[in-house]
């Protein structure tokens, strides 16, 4: 047993940091966010390009650095720490994920090279967490498909390539049985998106098929089989998420603890009452075992019942370090100008993605409680 | 001890929801707690009731106070929770002419009361500073007195404030600022002055807050000339006002009627939402949540009772109030994030509000566009008029004596 | 609407409080508990005789004051204050409750007087806390009843005269039709009892009924046909437990605030660091909404969900100001010597008298949120 | 990163599981925890383990100990909280000893140790004092340094400890004394004290707390004559022994093995107690409680796996170790409550034991029995060994540099 990290890791870290630090300080980023386009080609080529750290998770055969889940945590560390908006969970967790499931070599080396980017279309507007909940339908037509349905805030769609959906071709609506998936370009025909910004400074869009017809190459595995792969592929993004929710509960509680040792009130600095101490104490054990609750969850993959886990500790540790890191700045912490709001947001949203803490507290009951 | 409702305050309830019914404009029905109204629409009830008399109900008759008991009161208050009516400015009714009709002088009150009253004239308060937050007594703003070519004294006026809710509607605000900088406790020498907001050397500039709303702002004074009879209270003593201001701004908020109407909105809305196929309102964990959220309102509303049957057998607003300031935010945030739980996915897309005209169809279910925003938003209520750790010290101090 | 009390309701309380400041401080209460009985007699003739509280809540015409179930609020919460361990809630509140319910006068008399003291046997051991749930039958035989069963935990059951038994005449194991109630003397032949003492100083007994028989004047209404009464009578007993939460809890907030104001560490009273006045804060508040709780319960009787409302609210203060009123305390608060670790065992039983906080929640949630 | 266990790892948790099994004395099974063990009862394990070799397994190899890694330690506590043995008591093993082979003299330790690895020396710690708490800087026992009429030099202490846990059992005590009453600040001046209680002066007095437990005693010193080589480290700097103790004595409180198997003994329970005629396992309220639980404990784990790895990367225990106090003795706390919540009415009854022929049948099944007692000693582990308010404040300090 140990928690050190490869050379080659330790240096996919370090890279990125300093990039980040250069190129994505907070000022940056909202830039970025709230351009029209809500996320920079620019950072996404040198991603790619520059460091290289989208192909991070992949083997060398195809192209990548060799690394897998680990390597997603630590890029997905660093996503939470500097806020950054581009789509690697998209992309490269959830999309590549699917890639090396299915074994599909040259998507891979299309998101290492930074051109194909993916968004995942799962969510429906009746489905809540649900993944095999699908209204959204697929049937088969001269040996392709068709596929018609509204998918519900389909993150970093505005900016994909292609999207991954999830669909039925059989079986009743929340049946497991009968999930398929499929990828396909998005400006495939009887695709329609509407585009829109995020509380969190992200993108999404609501995505419709009407009558959209795809090759039978667009399916990714067996027809009606998909329901276990995108489980595992889920419970990826799941501790993806929670790698984000480390770097953004720490730079919370950094932002936290700078700041009342410098606010003075009452002639000294707020650092040194003694309650405000102790919340910024709980604040920092919350972080510290979201650390060790994403080590242990990112080396039990694939097993469901431990990225649950993971997902609880961290969810109600992100309601937590981010109310209080809010609460602790007063005023200016729920000001639009000061960073520590727009983690706080993002904190929110990583809470509810892919399910609530009650979701994943039922998940992780049913896995481990009901045998 | 007898907590039903008398038959005289049971028809006060009828003589109140029946007024309400019938002279509630339409346009705004259930506007309550909307961020995006314009001056006109949050000043419109309170117009109504200047003229029906029922504008300040807390305030002395001579001032044109109801005279009504705490049980009517929180009749009152209740019943226009109920209709989620649009409810008018503190800053004028409960704190500023509070403050007037207790300090003014009687020109001052003629001056300045009936406006109050009537709902015409729009006040904003100019306390917290840059860095200062909760610690009123370390203020800079500075007030030189002068006398002017015209013969008459000034107050020159040089600061800046922050946190001023809604001032750019503003026409007058109410400034702490300080005319004795050689006091030997910070909390003297500080003095309380009515400025005219179109006073040359004013600038109101926006602050955007979290939910993406223009509600508070920064106030810019430099050399605004303020005539020495908008004073209220004496010189260098308006910490007294201060004082006074802060417990009085304390009493109603923990909003007990208000929270009771979230409630019942996320009953509608986790009946609408479904959870693996049921109403979300049958997950036993969420309905939890709903149950805790009555049974803690439940604790809330029968304190505030308590505390009114005190203020009527003559015990003034005291530190008491902050139990209900400390309860009743920790139970709105509670509300506002539960309404964020029960919308899904659908709280997340930024709804940015469509202009009249703007036929584009809104993204999700209407129920889910501000879940987000008024979360976040919310989170000033545990911060602002003296935050929650400062109530907890006020009792420990004040009611405890620790 | 007004929350005053009457110039009776205000002697009772000022009475009791004189006598229990003379007569019960906790030195004569730690005696009396630790007595082989476990309570004294001359305390309940003081009660019966010099106070005449046992009759405080009875009306005037059976020899009572007039009063009602405020006059039992009043009452209990000064038990909770001083750790009162003689019966009051068992013969005053829950004995007298069915005494008024089925309008025997006779009974109310000896209760008043003194003579007459009542243990409720209903708990069983497989039923928690349904009130309906009965192994113990009652079959009639000669125009009386025979009882055969074991009840569990039955307080104050080794001071009682009279035991108020529910056993079941008809209906599956937990129906509501089938209940029915009997009045007996604990001398009954074939009633056996177990005593022992509780941890919270009280005293109970597992009482065994062995074909015991008992004349058709034993049944209290009809037979089968008792669950509501017991249902309302146990409903008026929670809020008579709220009580004595609120007078054991405001006693914890005061032995914790004298304590911290004494006790220094670093050279200062340890009430001026500020994480623990803010505890002691969160205390004060549970403790006053406690008190609101109770009185809103007591004039909504015999409206159920009310109760229930008010035992989750007061069973979850019981437990904070419990824990922290031990934990400030320190050392002292866990030793059999001190005062403050006696009232905080007997709030952690108060919250599981007649169900816990999770029961009532639930049975909360079923009146109120289940229509 | 590789957080799975090595084959060589696997091999040495049999080899582990095996030697319990074997060597673990038959009338001890699942007696740890239990408070009502006596004198012998309480070392058999110790001996054993010391014949073996393995009692004290943190120890330098050169005193006795195993040169395991952190996770071969980890394997070892784990399998000995499965079994649920009886663990070697920590006032040698993990107190007195460390600061023995640190700072003491070569005789100290071949004096002292042998009998701390035999686990034939009962030892048993004064520091804490009326009124002190966790301020040990502020103790008032003092040691006069005389010399008597042979010749040689001796401490005479007088004073009072308090909180002396199983004194009544010990064989030696380690005493913190002031010695120079004179020093400019508190907490130098004080000396570290190894004193046999079979001394004449000593008066071991119980404390029952609240389970009813005789776990701790008053030590009272009168006149207590100790020769001056029982002093470990130099006169008046004991304050380093002292702090090189209280961070050892953190180490390992996080308790994660045992809790684990506290939670396998709530399901057990709620799977026989029937709640509305169904295992009360199937509660989903309750059972959220234990799932509850078991996140907590998973992230307690890890994170004391952590720590573990960065102790073996050459960091010593640190103020990191706080950590695991405070959420170790939560999540205690909170499994004692589950318990008691469980056993549902039978956890009312005080049962005070039965001696040995006593038949008596006991009231309520067998869990139920401790469930209350447990649950209010068990509100002890948040307050001694510093408080889990001091904790905090520790980790403000030394971690967050507040």
């Amino acid at each position: 047993m140990n928690f050190d990290f490869t050379e080659t890791q330790t240096m996919v870290r370090d890279t990125l940091q300093r990039f980040l630090a250069d190129r994505y300080d907070f000022e940056s980023r909202q830039k970025i966010s709230r351009s029209d386009a809500g996320w920079s080609q620019d950072i996404w080529k040198a991603f790619a390009e520059e460091l290289g750290i989208l192909g991070a998770s992949f083997s060398e055969e195809l192209g990548g650095l060799g690394g897998g889940q680990i390597e997603n945590m630590i890029v997905m560390e660093e996503v939470g720490r500097s806020l950054v908006v581009e789509p690697y969970l998209s992309t490269v967790v959830i999309g590549g994920g699917f890639a090396r499931e299915y074994g599909k070599a040259d998507l891979i080396e299309e998101i290492i090279g930074g051109e194909t980017r993916i968004a995942f279309a799962w969510a429906e507007p009746q489905g809540r967490f649900d993944l095999n909940y699908l209204e959204t339908s697929a049937r088969e037509k001269d040996g392709g498909f068709v596929l018609s349905g509204h998918k519900a805030v389909v993150r970093d769609a505005p900016s994909a390539t292609h999207l991954v959906v999830t669909a039925r071709t059989s079986g009743d609506v929340a049946d497991e049985d009968g999930v398929s998936l499929f990828l396909l370009p998005k400006d495939t025909k009887g695709v329609s998106t509407r585009d829109y910004p995020l509380v969190d400074g992200g993108v999404a869009s609501e995505v419709y098929f009407e009558n959209a017809e795809v090759p039978a190459s667009a399916l990714l595995g067996e027809a009606g089989k998909a329901a276990g792969a995108v489980r595992k592929v889920v419970d990826e993004a799941v501790v993806g998420l929670c790698a984000e929710a480390v770097g953004c509960m720490e730079q919370m509680n950094k932002l936290t603890q700078d700041y009342t040792k410098e606010r003075k009130q009452f002639g000294v600095p707020i650092s040194k009452f003694q309650v405000l101490q102790h919340r910024m104490v709980d604040m920092f054990m919350e972080a510290e075992q979201a650390r060790s609750m994403t080590y242990m969850a990112v080396n039990r993959l694939p097993d469901s019942a431990s990225a649950a886990q993971a997902k609880v500790k961290i969810g109600k540790g992100l309601t937590y370090v981010g109310q209080n890191a809010v609460q602790l700045h007063g005023g200016i912490g729920i000001t639009d100008e000061y960073a520590v709001g727009h983690y706080f947001k993002r904190a929110t949203m990583i809470e509810g993605q892919f399910g609530t803490t009650d979701h994943y507290l039922r998940r992780y009951e049913r896995l481990a409680l009901e045998d | 001890m007898d907590l039903k409702f008398t038959p005289e305050e049971e028809a006060f309830r009828t003589e109140i929801r029946t007024f309400i019914e019938e002279n509630y404009p339409e346009r705004l029905k259930n506007a309550g707690g909307r961020e995006d109204l314009g001056r006109d629409d949050m000043l419109a009830w309170h117009q109504i009731l200047g003229e029906k008399g029922w504008s300040v109900p807390s305030w002395p008759e001579e001032y044109g106070g109801t005279g009504w008991t705490p049980t009517q009161k929180y009749i009152w208050n209740e019943e226009n929770a109920r209709a989620n009516t649009v409810p008018p400015l503190p800053f004028g009714v409960s704190m500023v002419g509070p403050v007037i009709y207790t300090f003014g002088t009687p020109e001052q009150k003629e001056r300045f009361l009936p406006g109050i009253v009537a709902g015409t004239t729009w006040w904003c308060q100019g306390y917290s500073e840059p860095g200062a937050g909760s610690d009123l007594a370390s203020l800079k703003t500075r007030a030189e007195r002068i006398t002017d070519d015209d013969g008459k004294e000034y107050y020159i006026v040089n600061g800046q404030k922050t946190w001023t809710t809604l001032a750019q509607h503003a026409d007058w605000g109410f400034f702490l600022v300080r005319t004795d900088p050689d006091a030997r406790k910070p909390q003297e020498g500080i003095s309380f002055l009515l400025i005219d907001m179109k006073t040359p050397g004013i600038t109101v500039r926006p602050i955007i807050t979290l939910g993406g709303e223009h509600e508070v702002n920064e106030v810019f004074l430099d050399n605004v000339k303020v005539p020495v009879d908008q004073r209220v209270g004496k010189e260098n003593e308006g910490w007294t006002c201060a004082k006074f201001l802060l417990a009085h701004e304390r009493s109603g908020i923990a909003g007990v009627a208000r929270s009771k109407v979230g409630i019942e909105r996320i009953k509608d809305i986790a009946s609408t939402e479904l959870d693996e196929g049921k109403p979300l309102i049958e997950n036993p964990f969420f309905k939890r949540k709903v149950a805790e959220l009555e049974v803690d309102l439940t604790a809330l509303e029968f304190t505030e009772l308590r505390t009114l049957a005190g203020e009527a057998a003559g015990k003034g607003p005291g530190p008491e109030s902050s139990v209900l300031k400390i309860k009743g935010t920790e139970i709105q945030q509670r509300i506002q994030e539960l309404v964020l739980e029960a919308v899904g996915h659908y709280g997340a897309p930024y709804f940015r509000g469509y202009g009249e005209g703007d036929n584009e169809f809104s993204i999700g279910p209407d129920y889910a566009q501000r879940a987000a925003p008024t979360y976040f938003n919310g989170r000033k209520t545990s911060i602002y008029g003296g935050s929650n750790e400062i109530q907890r010290g006020i009792i420990a101090k004040m009611v405890l004596g620790l």
